[in-house]
């Protein structure tokens, strides 16, 4: 269906984090494609490996103790794995941009916040001091907040949560990046800013035409946004289709579970939840075969002993269970 | 602002006297009086009472104490030994521990903040290794040894400085003599900054906004200048008004190994002289110079730290 | 076994050396009380030591079955790792061997006075040379090291416990009481020290314990300062509100709760503190203020060697040394110990 | 006086190439008005500012001319008269007169101004004007040593008009004299510079200036010295001499002085007040060779009290009287008073001592040697605030001290050996054999007749009775380099840069 | 009138703010300001509110973690506000807290077994406490051989269970949960929130359950406390909550939830602005600022609670306009 090259293409992306305790294999052996004007969510369990994926693409996993051991990433077809820090500087902030999940610590508290919307200006625009203002102003403004030649001069101390998302967003926002990463840009807000922010991401979107990178663990979230869904499992993609596939033809029982699990505003009380028993496995011990076995209700012999591999029902929709893999063998 | 240094500054008084009267109490509890010292060992009985009564140390302790703080407001408080006013001779000798003391401060901290951020920012090199094995060595070595160390090689073996002695004010040609004890008096303030800087810009370079100065493409310098070090230097500043304490102590030792004429020598003096309203005189400068430079880092606070607002 | 063996080579070292230690020393354990007092130490250390131990092996195995690490565990692991603090711990060991070892190890009595050999260089009958009154310099050093260390535990233990007790009223109670005795504290501080130990000194006499006494007063203020912070962090933590929801009574609830979780920082601090107090004896013995003789300190040998560096720079230089490594030792090692219990309270 | 004027007196220095003397004292003057002055340091100070009405400078045994031309004492040797030299005149201009002298002695007695020097004018009744160049003292009792008190540097000529004019207060710091250097300027703890006084009535000095550095620790001194920080130095540290001896670019100079150490008993506590106690001290360490390995070159072994230089010289008797380091003897007297029950096995001995590095050595060197008759001896260094309370009346059991005077055995003994003494008896020694011949000595005007006396008193107080243990006559050693001419120690240890005999100079 | 095991009447919860050497309090953080609310034995009343609403503090409040500044607690009858420490030590263990921050909430120097055994060995002198703690732990799904462990070696729903043992081993009446499953993973949140509505039916617990997701608040509860800046906006049986939300903070605050469908989206309107700072609220109704139907009687006069129908209340002075009742 689609025949676009994609912006972003991530393929057979492998991060290791060697640590004292061992390694931790952060994201291992993920791939995705990301178009223009699209939206690809990134879901699962804390510490699936999301935000590692995604921070990968601009180089910035602490190293050490990270490091992209294997896979490409693909810009426009240029491989940004193999790009010096001289030639990701001028990626970062201009053609891809980021949103970090935590309003309250990303902005840095001793600069104010046009300072802080100026410098990508400056550094990749290359605008003059007066007009890199003018420019900030218009984005606080862009991004839905009231008085901002105010807010311009304030420290990020002086604004609430949700003001600060607004700001970050600016600041990824300021130098129209063709691919916007969002690592869960919202978890840290109410529901109600969450509503906001959400809605105005969307707006750039459309405004902007920007590809976004989504990153969130809340179902409802990737519902409203996401135009294609990769729901992650221990650093590696379990299901990855369209999102009406994802919701409504979910072939994965760890994002079945999942589903059952969450309870829902709009359903009658049931007594109990559904459970996925067990936890999630220990980074550093991961099992072999598919790591989801232990909580598996369907559990098999072999899923004990391989990794299962990536099983297509449809273009762009597959999952990676054995439960499936009989039936789709001819494809 | 103004109305929070006017407190601060009512909070100075009463910190001062009570650490003057502390140190007069403990004085008053000693054995040993100071007529007897002023008059020598050859003074009589009634050399000593007469000499007591000229300055009151005859009297009860408090109102001793009470006289002293009068004559001290009314500037009208007078060295034993010296004969003159306390408050005179103090200052006389407040500007040599005063540029001694800035001196040994911006001197660390000129060596220690680059050193640290390069050591953070290298972490475990060699540099960082090495910066840091001689930070730690520098605080262990007594003051006064590494003085007469100095001494030895750079006024006898090498006879490029001056061994001790104060040449006049830093700005008005004195700066040669400054080198020695500025140098070994920095010293301790230097290890401590230095290991802190380096702790405190690890720490911020692994705060989220560092991250998202990376990822505007930022250069690693402007990351480190612009971003780091504002925010490291918050508890860089505080280490640096803890260790007021600590410069003006070793000072003292200092001052006496170069023949500093400086407050700290002056209070020893006084007290192994028993000149008690010098002594007073002296700990209460002292511990203004104390409060003052710590009230000066919490106004410099609010220069760094735009949380920070005393109002 | 040969696991273990492996594991714990250092330990069975240590352990062989004191064994060998205590056959050797045998005979002149009985020399006289001094002898007599250091061997019994010794053997104490050495029960003590197997002790620990052995229950360091039986905790082992427990916890090799589960292979569980508890925040200790991690700690000692990242300790164990850094090779500054080893080199730290090292020297610190090296210290306490001599301390209890001293007179075994001296070749002189340390306070007999020769005048026929005065302020010599090293030579074989003497290693490190002889002082001003001719006595054995290498002696000498052994038995300062009791002083300084002696004096830098037993004020540093002092210390702490001021600090500490200090630190966790005024953080646990806070408000009104808090205030004061911050104020109470800053006050202190606000004294420049030297001068405060002069005067307490020359009001008090400059026997050992009052010097302990003074130096232990020091830096009160950066002990309350950091037990302060961490007490004020602890309190916020849940379960002491949990325990207070449950009705379990103050003092438990800062004994059980509170210091437990702030301990990390005292050890850290104390560790760094000995360091500094070693250094301030030296300093008052520079102003006259020190041991008092004929007891060898290494603060006194190097202010009055300093006075004979154009005669004999040994006598400077080896007590020089010494203070310099040991301080080094415990900086090097509280700073390991900062580290692996990343106690960042402290500066 | 005090402020910058350093820069513009080194950049003449270098023009017109001008004398300058740098000189180390061991302290600071507290003080510049002769009449407070407490301190060697004053007191040498005082010497080169200002003009006594006689002098002792070049020679400490008899009263050379200073102020006073000529004098006469009146038979009963209760009047003294004094006839000024016409013509001196202060550094302001004005002229020295009787009127001046007479208001120097007034301020020294005059209680307000509390001064140390007071207590030995008790004997004077008045001084009188008889007109501008003479003055008369008359005095309740015949006072031995009167003129060598005029001589003391304490006495120095004030300009009374001067002083009415500016007060005694600003006088005290920036002070004019007659003397032969005037005073220019003084940074506290720093420096006090001394200029030449062109008109000095008795010459005209060779150096231009003089510039005095407190340089508290002694070994740094040394390293002043041989940087070329200072020009000459007094109060080295033995060891730091005897390098400088060997050293051809520098000369050390020594003559006898006029200071004494001691170690003393309490008389009335025991055990200390039991002689064969003291002795067995004596016997117990090797004072001799503690004396020579402490004080090296610089001093003279002790064996009385009266310095050499001064008289009574009974060397040879106090000598045979000494105690010769005897383990044997030590530990039978030691023995036999455990036996007796006075002392006890693992006795604490305190001994006391200052904190400078002589005394306190010696103090060390008694409590080593102690040790190994089975005593816990316990030395306490202590400031001369603490120490000289503690060791008034017998109430320290062993003590060190010094003592140093003007040239006159009245005031080397009578204080300290008189059972009516006062505090100055620190043993609280009494014996009626001593008691008579101070007495005598005192009252008495005819040198060998004293001289008698004072032996007798010694005899018995040191030689019999053993209530100190007399330790050192310290030398004056100075040490300047090659550059230094004309320099001569005094006994006191005071810097003269200027007398009739030897007018300092630098190349 | 019904047995209510607690009873909540015009609660506030100011915190002082100090400013100088003096500290002097020169205003209140309204945390909670007056808000009233009661209890059924065996009932689950769940509090929702945005950040900063004020949850914890009345949570905290009730069991004297905070201090009260102005109304009334009543437990079983009983004025609780009135009660010395002594007094309300005693009745301590009847109403037990479970906490947010599995992490924080268990002190990390002591075992499981300590920290489920601590309270026993002051409130259950008499009984085996190592018994009771293994019974507890087995309650809550904790397998027996973990006494010895301690808290860093176990998950997050571990922990939580652990929090939960503790609370439940003093036998309590009444359990106020503060956010117990928000810091837990999705997946493991529904294994605690049925282990918590297993408890409540086997031991007959009452809960107050605080959390911001209002999709759990009302799975678990009965009722719900719809709260905003300190004060209730709503108190709706959770059955009604959805399907008939009056208030026009709750009908905005539902709308903002993200429904995980695909293509449901696009009918909402969600609230504009932000929340106010507690420090200096509204006069009037809390929510005046932001709400669209607020004309001056709201800026200026405080709505009270109004029954709509049975347990059904609601604070706004124009709830019959809006909702088009009678
Ligand atoms: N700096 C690091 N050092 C060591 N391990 C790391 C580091 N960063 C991430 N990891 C590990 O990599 C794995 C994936 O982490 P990642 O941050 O991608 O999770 P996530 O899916 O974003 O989770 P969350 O929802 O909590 O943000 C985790 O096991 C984590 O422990
Ligand atoms: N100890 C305290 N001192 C001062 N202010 C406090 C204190 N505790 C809470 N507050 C303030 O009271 C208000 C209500 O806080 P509370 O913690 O009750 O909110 P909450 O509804 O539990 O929010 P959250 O969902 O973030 O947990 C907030 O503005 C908070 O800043
Ligand atoms: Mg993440
Ligand atoms: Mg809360």
């Amino acid at each position: 269906m689609d025949n676009r090259q994609p912006i972003l293409e991530i393929k057979d992306l492998k991060t290791y984090f060697y640590t004292d305790d061992g390694v931790v294999k952060g994201c291992d052996g993920v791939s995705y494609k990301v178009y223009e004007g699209e939206t690809l969510a990134l879901v699962g369990e804390s510490g699936s490996g999301k935000s590692v994926s995604a921070m990968s693409i601009l180089q910035l996993i602490p190293s050490p103790p990270g490091k992209i051991v294997e896979g490409e990433i693909l810009y426009n077809g240029d491989n940004l794995v193999n790009y010096s820090e001289k030639q990701m500087e001028k990626i970062r902030g201009n053609d891809i941009a980021v949103i970090f999940q935590e309003p309250m610590t990303s902005l840095n508290p001793v600069l104010t916040a046009g300072y802080q919307i100026m410098e990508p200006l400056r550094l990749h625009q290359k605008l003059s001091k007066n007009k890199a203002k003018e420019r900030a102003v218009e984005l606080l403004k862009l991004v839905g907040i009231p008085s901002p030649e105010k807010r311009f001069k304030e420290y990020p101390y002086q604004m609430s949560g949700g003001m600060r998302q607004r700001v970050v967003i600016a600041i990824a926002l300021a130098c129209n990046p063709k691919l916007l990463i969002a690592d869960e840009p919202t978890t840290a807000l109410d529901v109600t800013i969450q509503a906001q922010i959400i809605n105005l991401v969307e707006e750039m979107q459309e405004k902007l035409g920007m590809a976004i990178l989504m990153i969130t663990h809340d179902l409802g979230v990737v519902a409203e946004t996401a135009n294609k869904v990769a729901v992650m499992y221990c650093g590696k993609i379990v299901e990855y289709g369209r999102v009406d596939d994802i919701f409504y033809d979910s072939k994965h029982p760890y994002l079945q579970g999942l589903k059952k699990s969450m309870p829902r505003l709009d359903s009658e009380k049931v007594e109990e939840l559904y459970v996925i028993e067990g936890m999630v496995p220990n980074p550093l011990n991961l099992p072999v075969g598919c790591k989801f076995a232990d909580r598996c209700e369907y559990v098999m012999e072999i899923c004990r002993k391989k990794e299962p591999e990536a099983v297509y029902f449809g273009k762009e929709h597959y999952a990676r269970c054995f439960l499936y893999s009989d039936s789709n063998e001819s494809e | 602002m103004v109305n929070y240094i006017m407190r601060r500054l009512l909070m100075l008084v009463v910190i001062l006297f009570s650490a003057s009267l502390i140190i007069f109490l403990i004085m008053k509890a000693a054995p040993g009086d100071t007529a007897t010292v002023l008059l020598g060992e050859n003074a009589t009985k009634q050399a000593i009472a007469e000499v007591n009564a000229k300055y009151g140390l005859d009297k009860p302790i408090h109102i001793q104490y009470i006289k002293m703080i009068t004559n001290f407001f009314t500037g009208e408080l007078k060295s034993i030994y010296y004969k003159d006013n306390v408050i005179k001779i103090v200052i006389q000798r407040l500007p040599a521990t005063l540029e001694l003391g800035f001196f040994a401060i911006i001197l660390a901290v000129l060596v220690s903040v680059p050193v640290g951020i390069i050591s953070a920012v290298k972490r475990n090199s060699i540099f960082d290794y090495l910066a840091m094995s001689t930070a730690l060595l520098g605080i262990s070595i007594p003051v006064f040894f590494t003085g007469i160390i100095l001494m030895y090689i750079f006024s006898v073996k090498l006879g490029i400085l001056p061994a001790s002695g104060y040449g006049g004010h830093i700005w008005t040609g004195g700066f040669k003599n400054f080198i020695l004890p500025g140098v070994s008096l920095s010293f301790v303030l230097m290890s401590s900054t230095t290991r802190l800087t380096r702790s405190a810009m690890l720490d911020v370079i692994n705060q989220d906004y560092m991250r998202t100065a990376k990822a505007k493409g930022l250069t690693k310098m402007k990351i480190i200048i612009v971003h780091g070090l504002k925010n490291a230097m918050i508890p860089i500043v505080t280490n640096i008004g803890n260790q007021v304490a600590t410069i003006f102590s070793g000072a003292v030792l200092t001052e006496t190994v170069f023949s500093w004429p400086g407050v700290g020598r002056l209070a020893i003096d006084a007290v192994f002289r028993r000149d008690e309203p010098l002594v007073f005189g002296a700990v209460i400068m002292l511990a203004g110079v104390y409060v003052i430079v710590n009230l000066f880092v919490d106004i410099l606070y609010a220069f760094i730290d735009p949380q920070i607002s005393y109002e | 076994m040969k696991n273990i063996i492996k594991k714990n080579y250092l330990h069975i070292i240590i352990l062989t050396l004191n064994v060998f230690f205590l056959f050797i020393f045998v005979k002149k354990a009985l020399l006289n009380t001094d002898t007599k007092i250091s061997y019994l130490s010794f053997v104490l250390f050495t029960v003590l030591y197997s002790i620990v131990f052995r229950k360091k092996m039986l905790m082992e195995k427990i916890r090799e079955q589960e292979q569980i690490k508890s925040k200790w565990d991690m700690a000692l692991k990242k300790l164990k790792k850094n090779k500054n603090s080893m080199l730290g711990l090292g020297i610190i060991t090296l210290m306490i061997y001599i301390v209890m070892l001293a007179p075994f190890l001296a070749t002189y009595n340390p306070v007999e006075i020769d005048w026929s050999s005065i302020s010599q260089g090293p030579s074989k009958a003497h290693w490190f040379g002889t002082d001003e009154f001719g006595r054995d310099l290498f002696s000498r050093t052994l038995y300062g090291s009791r002083v300084a260390m002696g004096v830098g535990v037993l004020a540093v233990m002092i210390n702490s416990l001021i600090g500490t007790i200090l630190g966790l009223t005024a953080g646990y109670y806070g408000g009104k009481v808090d205030n004061i005795i911050m104020r109470i504290v800053e006050i202190w501080n606000s004294i420049p020290f030297i001068l405060l130990a002069i005067v307490l000194m020359s009001t008090f006499g400059t026997g050992l314990i009052n010097l302990i006494i003074v130096v232990s007063l020091t830096g009160i203020m950066g002990f309350v300062r950091v037990v302060r912070s961490s007490v004020l962090l602890v309190k916020e933590m849940d379960y002491v509100s949990a325990a207070r929801v449950m009705a379990i009574p103050d003092l438990h609830i800062i004994t059980k709760h509170i210091l437990p979780n702030c301990i990390g920082p005292i050890i850290v601090l104390s560790t760094l503190r000995i360091g500094d107090i070693i250094l301030t004896v030296a300093g008052l013995s520079f102003l006259g203020l020190g041991i008092q003789p004929p007891t060898s300190s290494w603060g006194q040998m190097l202010s009055s060697g300093q006075q004979y560096l154009s005669v004999n720079v040994w006598m400077s230089v080896i007590p020089g040394i010494c203070i310099l490594l040991t301080v080094f030792g415990f900086n090097l090692f509280g700073d390991g110990l900062r580290d692996a219990l990343d106690s960042k309270l402290i500066d | 006086g005090c402020g910058g004027k350093k820069e513009t007196e080194e950049t003449s220095a270098e023009t017109t190439k001008e004398k300058v003397l740098k000189v180390a004292i061991d302290k600071d003057a507290t003080n510049l008005n002769p009449v407070f002055v407490t301190d060697l340091t004053g007191e040498m100070f005082a010497a080169n500012i200002f003009d006594t009405l006689v002098s002792y400078k070049d020679d400490v045994s008899k009263p050379a001319p200073g102020v006073a031309e000529k004098w006469e004492i009146s038979e009963d040797g209760k009047t003294y008269t004094f006839y000024l030299r016409k013509g001196v005149k202060f550094h302001n201009g004005t002229e020295l007169t009787a009127k001046d002298v007479k208001f120097t002695i007034e301020a020294i007695m005059d209680p307000a101004n509390a001064a140390a020097s007071k207590q030995y004018l008790n004997d004077v009744e008045s001084v009188q004007v008889v007109d501008n160049y003479t003055v008369k003292f008359t005095l309740k009792n015949v006072y031995a040593s009167f003129m060598l008190l005029l001589g003391s540097p304490q006495f120095g000529i004030l300009p009374s008009e001067y002083i009415a004019e500016v007060g005694m207060e600003a006088f005290d710091r920036d002070p004019i004299g007659t003397g032969p250097f005037k005073f220019q300027e003084w940074i506290p703890d720093d420096h006090i510079t001394l200029v030449k006084n062109e008109d000095y009535f008795l010459g005209k000095p060779n150096l231009d200036q003089a510039i005095f550095r407190p340089i508290p620790k002694a070994e740094v001194a040394s390293v002043e010295l041989k940087s070329g920080g200072i020009d000459l130095a007094s109060s080295l540290l033995p060891q730091d001499i005897m390098s400088f001896q060997s050293d051809s670019n520098f000369e050390v100079q020594q003559t006898p002085g006029l200071s004494f150490q001691y170690v003393g008993f309490s008389a009335v506590q025991k055990p200390y007040s039991d002689v064969r106690f003291r002795k067995a001290i004596y016997y117990a360490t090797d004072f001799d060779s503690a004396i020579k390995g402490i004080y090296g070159s610089t001093g003279e072994r002790a064996y009385s009290w009266i310095p050499p230089v001064v008289f009574s010289n009974d060397k040879e008797y106090m000598k045979s009287k000494a105690l010769p380091y005897d383990e044997a003897k030590a530990k039978a007297l030691f023995d036999e008073l455990k036996a007796e029950g006075v002392l006890k096995e693992g006795m604490e001995i305190p001994i006391l001592s200052p904190q400078d590095a002589f005394r306190s050595k010696i103090a060390t060197a008694m409590a080593s040697s102690l040790v190994k008759y089975g005593f816990k001896p316990k030395v306490q260094t202590l400031e001369f605030g603490t120490l000289l309370p503690s060791t008034e009346d017998g109430k320290a059991g062993i003590y060190l001290l010094g003592w140093g005077s003007v040239p006159d055995p009245d005031r080397w003994t009578y204080a300290l050996f008189h059972t009516d003494a006062g505090k100055q008896n620190r043993s609280k020694y009494s014996n009626k054999v001593v008691d008579e011949a101070l007495v005598n000595g005192r009252n008495t005007a005819d040198i060998a007749k004293r001289e008698v006396e004072y032996v007798k008193a010694m005899r018995q107080a040191i030689g019999t009775d053993y209530i100190h243990i007399p330790l050192i006559f310290k030398n004056i050693n100075v040490v300047h380099t090659n550059k230094v001419k004309n320099f001569k120690p005094s006994p006191q240890g005071y810097i003269y840069l200027y007398t009739p005999e030897n007018n300092v100079d630098i190349q | 009138m019904e047995e209510r095991i607690l009873k909540v009447e015009d609660l506030k919860v100011y915190f002082p703010v100090k400013k100088g050497i003096l500290k002097k309090t020169v205003g209140y953080i309204k945390a909670v300001d007056g808000i009233s609310f009661d209890l059924k034995p065996g009932e689950t009343i769940g509090l929702v509110g945005e950040s900063g609403c004020g949850k914890t503090s009345t949570g905290k409040a009730l069991v004297r973690l905070n201090p009260i500044h102005e109304g009334k607690v009543y437990y079983n009858g009983q004025s609780l506000t009135e009660l010395k420490d002594e007094e309300f030590n005693k009745l301590r263990p009847d109403i037990q807290m479970i906490f947010q921050d599995p992490f924080s909430s268990l002190n990390p120097r002591m075992t499981v077994g300590e920290i489920i055994g601590e309270p026993l060995k002051f409130h259950r002198k008499n009984e085996d406490v190592t018994e009771l703690v293994i019974k507890y732990m087995e309650l809550t799904g904790l397998r027996k051989e973990y006494l010895k462990r301690y808290p860093h070696e176990f998950s997050g729903g571990q922990r939580q269970r652990i929090g939960i043992a503790r609370a439940l081993a003093l036998e309590p009446k009444l359990i106020i949960a503060d956010e117990p499953v928000s810091a837990l993973d999705v997946s493991i949140q529904a294994q605690i929130i049925n282990l918590m509505m297993k408890l409540q039916k086997e031991l007959n617990l009452s809960y107050i359950f605080i959390a911001h997701d209002l999709s759990v608040v009302k799975h678990i509860s009965d009722r719900i406390v719809v709260m905003y800046l300190g004060n209730v906006m709503e108190i709706s049986p959770s059955k009604k909550l959805y399907s008939e939300p009056f208030h026009p903070y709750t009908k905005s605050l539902i709308a903002s939830i993200p429904v995980p469908e695909p293509g449901k989206k696009g009918k909402r309107e969600f609230l504009q602005g932000e929340i106010p700072s507690p420090l200096n609220s509204p006069v009037g109704c809390k929510f005046s600022t932001r709400c669209k139907y607020a004309d001056d009687l709201c800026k200026e006069k405080r709505p009270i609670l109004e029954i709509v129908e049975g347990e059904h209340q609601i604070a706004c002075h124009h709830w019959r306009k809006i909702n088009n009742v009678e």
